[in-house]
């Protein structure tokens, strides 16, 4: 057993990047969206992970770390905008606040 | 890698308008609970001092130039230029923010500190010499923006700009800290620095192409924060629904912020591959400035039309980027700033003629307010003029700037689509000015109040400010010039 | 091993971000996100990252999660409802991200050596130790002002739910 | 602080003040505008001092100042035969202007005048400005006070007409500022003078294809100025929309903005592609003269029929220009003062009209000599010099112009002249609708003759027109000089002159000698 | 002696009556205006007599006009004998129609403005008279037409008077565009507008060179000529220009202005003696119109419409005299139709005013006994157009007639038989006015004395003027006409005339009903006559409506407000309408925004990340 090619890590976050996407643009509640984006970010933190492997680095666990921070506050406020969404329109069909277009 | 990572006291200096910032908005925060519904206002005064505070210290700092923090920070001439650019905007909005948030009965200390931590933020930003304090500055400038958008948070229209803004930022940040991620796995560097030697020398394993897909990851980062086409689809939303100094300040502040470091990374990092980006940074402008204008002209509302006009704006800042040169970045500085004069001026004589709960902000509301009150409407008028770029203001100069760089980088076709895209603008500013001196007064402009001594301040201090800029601008010339060199 | 164990995880990886998608009630998707976080941390540990793997489970997969999961318990908000609305949306995901991974598949394929091999163990400095030591020297900035951002979340936390606080 | 900064300055500050004085008092502000710009007019009129005696052919009143130190701009003003007449122009007809508004104007005075003042300045600078951006500032500085002056005191179509005209000068002014700004990025200076010496000893050596476009950039911006054919249409509007003072200022003295740029920059600064061009624009110019003559002798509005007689009168200006002799050149200059003049007066007097009866519709009029037989003759002689008659100023310019375009080439003479002929056409037809004819008694209870404020704005044009067609030489002879230089200057690096081609006379010589 | 006092006295009296005219009563206005035509009257006199013979012009000059590098224009004045010639003419006849105009006004409105109007005119041809170059011509000429309009719409709030007006000024617009171009050749070839320099250079150019630009030159100076002496083709507006005042008829539209072309034509013979086809497109010109006009004079009814035609004939005459190389055959005809002509208007004036405003000859009759001194003197001025022997007409018209058989015996003879219509209709009108029974309703009486003197003098002047020997006095500076003709030849003419008056009395005096009778039987050929065949009718036909119409539709509604304005306009709401498309883009939906964004992110990576090459 010799390992796993680097670029294995790296397209499987790839992979877990478009995911993201993919249920940012396919789901249609705001908290699954906001989910969606975690897993964005999840696949963004496993390539600094892989890099820091490759750079025998501490540098991008770092930024994974600083990432997760981040993620927390963002998670603190974004969920916090979802209640008052809610609060406001008693739906999370992201769908539904489409009032300002055009 | 610095020896010592003990920090020198003149890394402090240089620290310092972030240091006073986040202190005052801690202080508020701690001021708060003892301070009386009516006197919140104290709280937004105590912000305003600081901001004031930050200034010098921004002088200090922008006199003791250089890194700090293991070259986290660079403070030069154009992160002070744009620390300016941003406590100038924070001055400003907060300033336009008191009768506004009296009347929407909002009025406390959590609105002054959110928006001193955004400027903070903004002020990292601008400082930062490396991905991840351009990361963190851009978060911290970001969440709170939301809060802001959403500040107002029984009002519908406030939720959904702060729920659209929130999603669709944290959206494109995904990609920006995948461009992060690829550039690290390049270089081996977060530094802007370093990762620019590293491109610079061809001292990497990868092709160029993964370059290039980072410089595109992050590009999509950066023209979203900066609403730049095509990700500019959120902004004419946000500027919409959010409260009016907020508007205000989003389509400034963060906005400024975010043109720093697009422009520290595109032309310290990724200038050696520019020859990969100038195109679609061509491109990008032209659409900017077309989408925004265009779909201004026949744009009811006035925060949504001033929200497409930020947009065409943000077009004309592309065009000095895709420039590419030290005049362009200077251009790009300069008509930052002169168009944060321009916009917050408009954006505060909406929030100075808007009713609770933003009632009024249609163009056709203005009618007649030339005649009724003709120095709010003489201000707007100059502040439109600005937008369209009438000679002796500073939209006109700054745009005459961001042409001549780009002639200058023989981007003559751009130039001339951008000078073709102005006249267009001046159609939809020009109904503002139509409506205000040329229609009879209705409902909206009888009932009008007078102005509150907060915005006035605003007002005149942007039309001074615009109007310096645009008579003599030699001043802020010669810095833009001086701190414009970004590749060393 | 190392392949063995990479395929294992990164398989329920990509199922579980797949059922994130897949389901329709925000309570599914936020634990399939639960599953994803764990192989990741999993993940983490073969390339070396102990710290930042711990950090996932206690932080996100522990607190983020648990929040999200509270917040979807509170709201109460069911399943999704189909709207017609945004067909093309659907229509052109799927190329759009077609194309997206494609690219990013292709230009890694490409562009990167493969001559590099992950192998367990083949970096140790990756623990707290490490990473603290890093934290505090080189980035001690980012880690200070980050507390700053934090100090956002929590006001803009209480701003935006003070009434159902009050 | 010469005279010519006073000048400058003066409007300036008068806008200024009449921004602070007391809205409820509207007396105060007419009397104040009229008194300052009476005086810009007496200052101005020391600007004649060096041209006395002799006519310097270079710049007087020199004021040449650092604005901004990079890009180099110096605030460089100064102004030689040419400009010299237009500044005084300008300054003559605000005065009139105010008095023509005197009692027109009735809603915010205030803001009336103080644009109006505004928009002395702007035009004042613009004919003193030697760098280009100074220039391109000014340009459009004028742009704003004159949007207000259609926009808020027009008749009905007024938001159309006022948005028309700035989009379209708004449209061509800022290609013209990018060419401006390549010009800089060659020549390393704004400064007019500065370019034409680098051009001249040739330093600065633009290759053709760079001549053409800059000279197209600016031909366009002034094209639309002046209105040379197909860009023409906002100028019927906007006449017909404006004001009695817009009108007059905006026919007397905007529109030469555009012929001023064309014969101070277009021409000089790009003399090779000005040669090269000057074909198809002195087509453009007679398709001009003829068609603005023929359309202005079927409207039924009078305001739209001077407008239309402005595209015809100012085609002939481009035609001089761009026949590049002397003899045409000054025409041109001559004639645009003297439509300045005349046209000025046209619209004056098509004011009077409207004040009595509230219609610009030709139809609404007849017989009008009967109860005010002032008003026919001086509009009589107003209509005479329009169409050119001899021992009125418009003959001397006409004149001159075709004698200037014989010399090239006679086809453009002949088609220009049968402007001269449609001239009289459309006039003759306009004056007889409106004042012979028998008057009904409605409209001679409503048809006062002149005032004394009336006769106080029109007599010093009727005296103008006859001193400017009498003794043209105490106008010529600075315009001579200048003109001469110009002349000089557009020779620089010229390849291809265009060049006489009279068919008609070879055709005659061959009857000749077939007989 | 100064010349400039001479049109200056004219423009001093229009510029007080003019000005002042309103308020100041009917004797000073008399006074002025009148006093200055006899300063200047006295003034060319007292010059004449100082100046001598002439043997040389005299040339005054006043000041610079035009400078503009090589191109300058002064303002100078030359006395020569041509111009001698002229100006007693035009302040002689001048002054007696002044004279006869105090009486004949004296119960019209806008007195005052009559006679500025006329001193007006004098100052504008003694101007075009004396000048010495040929832009100062062409102000006098100009001048003279404005007046000419401003005259003949005298009567404003008539719609016949201004149109005329308007038409009068109008076609000689454009004559005068010929001129101009013919001038703008001039300085073209010879760099000058000097006749002093440009004559002498006209003679020395080589014929090869010189053909094409002098025959260019005269062919458009002609057109000016044609337009202000009434020739086909734009003699149209003189008939019409009838509305005018009787003095103005006779002294702008007879005596003095209408030759204005034939002084014009003389004063630059030195180039149309080198432009032969010039010459010939004069001679055939002139004679179509003599004959032309005479045969529309047969049956006009309005008394003052026959004079006109008449005129207009006689200018044809002139011209024709001029473009055979009578020069001054053509110029002592001027004088002589002065007289002549401006005695028949005043006659027919005096006859006008008789019968209060009474135009039309149907109207009239048997006024023989009642306006006796106006019969009589109407009677010299018909035996002199007439061409009867000894007359003043026959003096000239003799001369061009027999200029004209040399230089081609066809000229002669329509000549003569024009001469014979002349006497025909010119005693067709006197004896239908002054013979038979009184058929109107007025009470005819005669003219006050400042009238008939005038008439009586000029009576005199039209039956001796042909004593006056012009063409002598003109001979050196003129090319000379050598005519040897046979007896037949210089008979004929009288002939002609007696015929014509024979014709006239036997048609209308003693057998009054046969005319009637006649134009029936000749239907549509009198039509066609009467009518003037049609010529207006086809101008405005085939010029003046497709033109107007043509703007209105074509140009104006078509071209300006569908074509240009329409794509401006277009351009404004395609933009507005791209706005609108833009703008669906943005749907509001979040998920709509972010397929956006990834969108962008695709190309961006497509641009930016494969554009610079794999590698």
């Amino acid at each position: 057993m010799s390992g796993v090619p680097l670029n294995w890590y790296l397209i499987l976050s790839a992979i877990l990047f478009c995911l993201g996407i993919a249920g940012f643009l396919y789901r249609r509640n705001i908290i699954t969206l906001f989910m969606s984006i975690e897993l964005m970010l999840n696949a963004v933190n496993l390539t600094f992970v892989t890099f820091s492997y490759k750079f025998k680095q501490v540098d991008g666990h770092i930024f994974t770390f600083f990432v997760m921070v981040v993620a927390a506050a963002e998670a603190a406020v974004g969920l916090a905008i979802i209640l008052t969404v809610f609060k406001n329109r008693q739906t999370l069909q992201v769908d539904d606040v489409n009032s300002m277009k055009n | 890698m610095p020896d010592s990572f003990f920090p020198a006291g003149v890394e402090y200096i240089r620290f310092l308008p972030e240091i006073i910032l986040t202190i005052a908005g801690t202080l508020i925060m701690l001021l708060e609970p003892f301070l009386g519904d009516g006197k919140k206002s104290g709280l937004g005064v105590f912000a305003l001092i600081s901001l004031l505070a930050a200034i010098p210290a921004t002088a200090l700092a922008g006199n003791n130039p250089g890194y700090a923090f293991s070259h986290m920070l660079l403070v030069d001439g154009f992160a002070t230029f744009f620390r300016y650019v941003v406590i100038g905007v924070g001055v400003l909005c907060i300033s336009a923010s008191f009768q506004y948030l009296r009347r929407e009965n909002q009025n406390s200390g959590e609105y002054y500190a959110l928006l001193l931590f955004s400027v903070t933020g903004q002020c990292v930003m601008a400082a930062s010499n490396e991905l991840i304090m351009i990361f963190i500055g851009l978060e911290i400038s970001s969440i709170a923006s939301y809060v802001l958008a959403g500040y107002l948070r029984d009002d519908k229209r406030n939720n959904e700009a702060a729920l659209k803004y929130f999603l669709l930022g944290s959206f494109a940040t995904a990609f920006l800290l995948y461009g992060i991620a690829w550039i690290y796995g390049i270089t081996g560097a977060t530094n802007l620095d370093q990762i620019r030697y590293t491109l610079l020398n061809h001292d990497i394993e990868a092709g160029g192409v993964l370059v290039g897909v980072s410089a595109a990851l992050m590009f999509v980062g950066f023209a979203f924060k900066v609403s730049a086409a095509p990700f500019q689809v959120w902004a004419p939303d946000v500027y919409q629904g959010a409260p009016a100094p907020v508007s205000a300040f989003l389509s400034t502040g963060p906005k400024a912020a975010a043109f720093a470091i697009f422009l520290r990374v595109y032309m310290t990092a990724f200038g050696p591959i520019s020859n990969r980006w100038e195109a679609f940074v061509w491109i990008s402008a032209l659409l900017t400035m077309i989408v925004g204008n265009f779909g201004a002209l026949r744009q009811p509302n006035l925060k949504r039309m001033l929200g497409y006009s930020s947009v065409a704006h943000a077009g004309y800042v592309m065009v000095a980027i895709a420039a590419h040169s030290q005049i362009g970045v200077a251009a790009a500085m300069f008509y930052l700033a002169a168009y944060a004069f321009m916009q917050i001026g408009c954006f505060a004589v909406v929030a100075h003629f808007a009713r609770q709960g933003e009632k009024y902000v249609n163009i056709e509301d203005l009618a007649g307010l030339g005649w009724k009150q003709p120095v709010t409407a003489g201000l707007f008028t100059l502040f439109l003029l600005s937008l369209i770029g009438i000679p002796l203001t500073g939209g006109f100069f700054g745009k005459f700037y961001i042409f001549k760089a780009a002639v200058d980088s023989n981007l003559i076709w751009l130039a001339i689509l951008g000078a073709l895209n102005s006249a267009v603008a001046a159609y939809y500013y020009l109904r503002v000015l139509v409506v205000m001196y040329m229609k009879e007064p209705g409902d909206a402009v009888e009932t009008s109040q007078p102005m509150a001594p907060g915005i006035s301040f605003t007002l005149w201090a942007s039309a001074l400010g615009t109007l310096l800029l645009g008579i003599f601008p030699s001043a802020v010339l010669d810095f833009v010039r001086n701190s414009s060199s970004l590749a060393k | 091993m190392d392949a063995f164990f990479f395929l294992i995880f990164a398989t329920i990886a990509v199922v579980c971000a797949i059922n994130i998608i897949v389901q329709t009630h925000p309570i599914s998707s936020a634990l399939s996100l639960v599953g994803v976080m764990g192989s990741l941390a999993a993940l983490y540990l073969m390339l070396g990252a102990e710290f930042i793997a711990a950090a996932q489970m206690i932080v996100y997969a522990g607190a983020i999660m648990v929040l999200f999961v509270f917040v979807i318990m509170v709201l109460n908000a069911g399943g999704e409802r189909l709207t017609k609305r945004g067909a093309y949306v659907r229509l052109f995901g799927v190329p759009l991200m077609a194309m997206f991974l494609g690219l990013l598949a292709f230009v890694i394929q490409a562009a990167l050596p493969r001559g590099e091999m992950v192998r367990f163990g083949g970096f140790t400095r990756g623990g707290p130790a490490d990473v603290g030591r890093a934290l505090f020297t080189q980035y001690l900035l980012p880690f200070e002002v980050v507390s700053v951002l934090i100090l956002i979340a929590i006001i803009g936390a209480i701003v935006l739910a003070r009434k159902e606080i009050d | 602080m010469n005279t010519l900064d006073l000048v400058i300055a003066l409007p300036l500050i008068g806008f200024l003040i009449g921004l602070v004085l007391p809205r409820d008092n509207p007396e105060t502000v007419r009397r104040f505008t009229l008194g300052f710009s009476l005086l810009v007019f007496l200052v101005s009129l020391g600007l004649v001092g060096p041209y006395w005696h002799a006519s310097p052919s270079g710049f007087v009143f020199e004021t040449n100042i650092p604005w901004i130190s990079s890009p180099v701009i110096h605030y460089h003003v100064a102004i030689d035969g040419i400009s010299l007449w237009l500044i005084i122009l300008t300054t003559l007809l605000t005065p009139i202007c105010v008095l023509c508004s005197w009692k027109s104007v009735q809603k915010r005075p205030k803001e009336f005048f103080a644009f109006l003042l505004l928009l002395e300045f702007g035009l004042i600078g613009v004919f003193a400005a030697l760098d280009l951006f100074v220039f391109y500032v000014f340009w459009e500085i004028c742009l704003v006070p004159m949007y207000f002056l259609i926009g808020v005191w027009g008749h009905e179509r007024r938001i159309y007409a006022a948005v028309k005209f700035f989009l379209y000068t708004m449209t061509g002014s800022l290609l013209m500022l990018v060419a401006i700004i390549y010009l800089y990025g060659r020549a390393g200076t704004f400064d007019y003078t500065a370019i034409l010496s680098q051009l001249q000893s040739g330093a600065l050596a633009l290759t053709y294809p760079e001549q053409f476009y800059l000279f197209l950039a600016f031909f366009v911006a002034f094209a639309i100025k002046v209105p040379i054919f197909p860009v023409h249409t906002w100028l019927p509007d906007a006449h017909v929309e404006a004001p009695t003072a817009g009108s007059i200022m905006l026919a007397s003295v905007m529109l030469k903005m555009g012929t001023y740029g064309l014969l101070r920059f277009c021409v000089t600064l790009f003399p090779n592609a000005a040669h090269r061009n000057a074909g198809w624009i002195v087509i453009l110019a007679l398709i001009g003269i003829v068609y603005g003559a023929l359309v202005a002798m079927v409207q039924p509005n009078m305001k739209k029929l001077v407008a239309y007689s402005s595209v015809s009168h100012l085609g002939f200006v481009v035609l001089g220009i761009f026949s590049f002799t002397q003899a045409g050149l000054d025409g041109a200059v001559y004639q645009m003062l003297n439509h300045g003049i005349s046209t000025g007066a046209l619209f004056l007097l098509v004011g009077f009209l409207y004040e009595r009866r509230h219609s610009l519709e030709i139809s609404a009029f007849g017989g009008v000599a009967t109860p005010a037989p002032n008003l026919a003759m001086v509009f009589m002689v107003t209509m005479l010099a329009s169409i050119g008659l001899p021992v009125l100023n418009n003959f001397i310019g006409e004149f001159l112009v075709l004698q200037g375009s014989a010399l090239v080439n006679f086809n453009w003479t002949v088609a220009a002249a049968v402007g001269v002929i449609l001239s009289a056409c459309y006039m003759l037809w306009l004056y007889q609708r409106i004042f012979l004819g028998k008057a009904s008694d409605d409209l001679k209870l409503h048809m006062p003759d002149l005032s004394l404020r009336d006769w106080a704005a029109a007599v010093p044009l009727m005296i103008l027109m006859v001193w400017m067609g009498t003794f043209t030489q105490s106008f010529m002879p600075p315009i001579t000089a200048t003109n001469a230089q110009v002349l000089e200057r557009s020779k620089t690096g010229v390849e291809v002159q265009v060049r006489n081609d009279f068919n008609v006379l070879a055709s005659l010589k061959e009857i000749f000698r077939a007989r | 002696m100064n010349l400039w006092p001479i049109p200056i006295f004219p423009l001093a009296g229009f510029l007080v009556t003019g000005i002042f005219g309103r308020r100041l009563p009917k004797a000073v206005i008399n006074a002025v205006a009148v006093g200055s035509v006899l300063l200047s009257f006295l003034w060319v006199l007292v010059t004449l007599r100082s100046l001598g013979n002439l043997e040389t012009p005299f040339t005054e000059h006043l000041y610079t006009w035009i400078q503009s590098g090589a191109l300058s224009v002064n303002i100078d004045f030359t006395i020569d004998r041509l111009t001698a010639v002229m100006l007693m003419i035009v302040t002689g006849v001048g002054l007696l129609i002044h004279i006869y105009a105090v009486g004949y006004m004296s119960h019209e409105g806008g007195y005052y403005r009559f006679f500025s109007y006329l001193n007006l005119f004098m100052f504008f041809m003694l101007v075009l008279v004396l000048a010495s170059n040929f832009v100062l011509l062409f102000v006098g000429w100009e001048g003279v037409g404005l007046c000419s309009y401003l005259l003949v719409g005298f009567y404003f709030t008539e719609q016949f008077a201004t149109n005329a007006g308007n038409k009068a000024f109008i076609v000689n617009r454009i004559g005068d565009f010929g001129f101009t171009l013919g001038i703008f050749l001039i300085w073209r070839q010879f760099h000058s507008f000097d006749f002093a320099q440009i004559f002498p250079a006209a003679k020395g150019l080589p014929v090869e060179t010189s053909a094409g630009i002098l025959t260019a030159i005269c062919l458009l100076l002609l057109l000016g000529a044609t337009g202000k002496s009434a020739q086909i083709p734009l003699y149209v507006w003189l008939p019409d220009a009838m509305a005018g005042p009787t003095p103005v008829s006779a002294l702008i539209h007879a005596a003095t202005m209408v030759t204005a072309g034939v002084y014009m034509t003389v004063r630059s013979s030195a180039l149309f003696l080198h432009a032969p086809i010039a010459m010939d497109a004069v001679a055939v010109i002139g004679l179509v119109t003599a004959f032309f006009a005479a045969s529309i004079g047969l049956v006009q009814n309005d008394i003052k419409k026959v004079f006109a035609y008449s005129t207009v004939s006689q200018l044809g005459y002139m011209f024709l005299g001029v473009g055979v190389g009578a020069f001054s055959a053509g110029i002592f005809h001027v004088m002589t139709h002065a007289f002549f002509k401006a005695l028949l208007f005043l006659g027919a004036g005096s006859v006008i005013h008789a019968l209060s405003g009474e135009q039309d000859l149907r109207n009239m009759g048997g006024l023989l006994k009642k306006i006796p001194i106006t019969a009589a003197t109407l009677f010299c001025a018909g035996v002199a157009i007439a061409g009867l022997p000894f007359t003043s007409g026959a003096a000239s018209k003799d001369l061009i007639l027999e200029a004209a058989y040399t230089h081609a015996p066809w000229m002669y003879w329509v000549g003569t038989i024009t001469a014979g219509m002349t006497a025909f209709y010119v005693f067709r009108a006197l004896f239908l006015c002054f013979f038979g029974k009184y058929r109107g309703h007025q009470h005819p009486h005669e003219s006050p004395p400042v009238m008939w003197v005038p008439l009586a003098v000029l009576a005199v002047l039209s039956l001796a003027g042909g004593f006056i020997n012009i063409p002598h006095w003109l001979d050196p500076m003129l090319p000379v006409h050598e005519a040897e003709v046979g007896a037949l030849i210089k008979m004929a003419p009288f002939a002609a005339g007696f015929l014509g008056i024979g014709l006239a009395y036997f048609f209308y005096v003693m057998s009054p009903a046969l005319p009637e009778k006649l134009a029936v039987s000749f239907g549509a050929l009198y039509r066609l006559v009467y009518n003037k065949y049609f010529v207006d009718e086809i101008y405005d036909a085939t010029v003046v409506k497709p033109l107007v119409n043509g703007s209105r539709a074509v140009l104006w509604k078509g071209i300006d407000a569908g074509l240009v304005d329409g794509s401006v306009n277009g351009v404004g709401a395609l933009a507005k309408g791209a706005g609108g498309v833009l703008r669906l883009v943005q749907s509001g939906s979040v998920r709509a925004y972010a397929a956006w964004i990834v969108f962008g992110s695709v190309i961006v990576l497509i641009a930016i990340g494969l554009a610079g090459g794999v590698r």
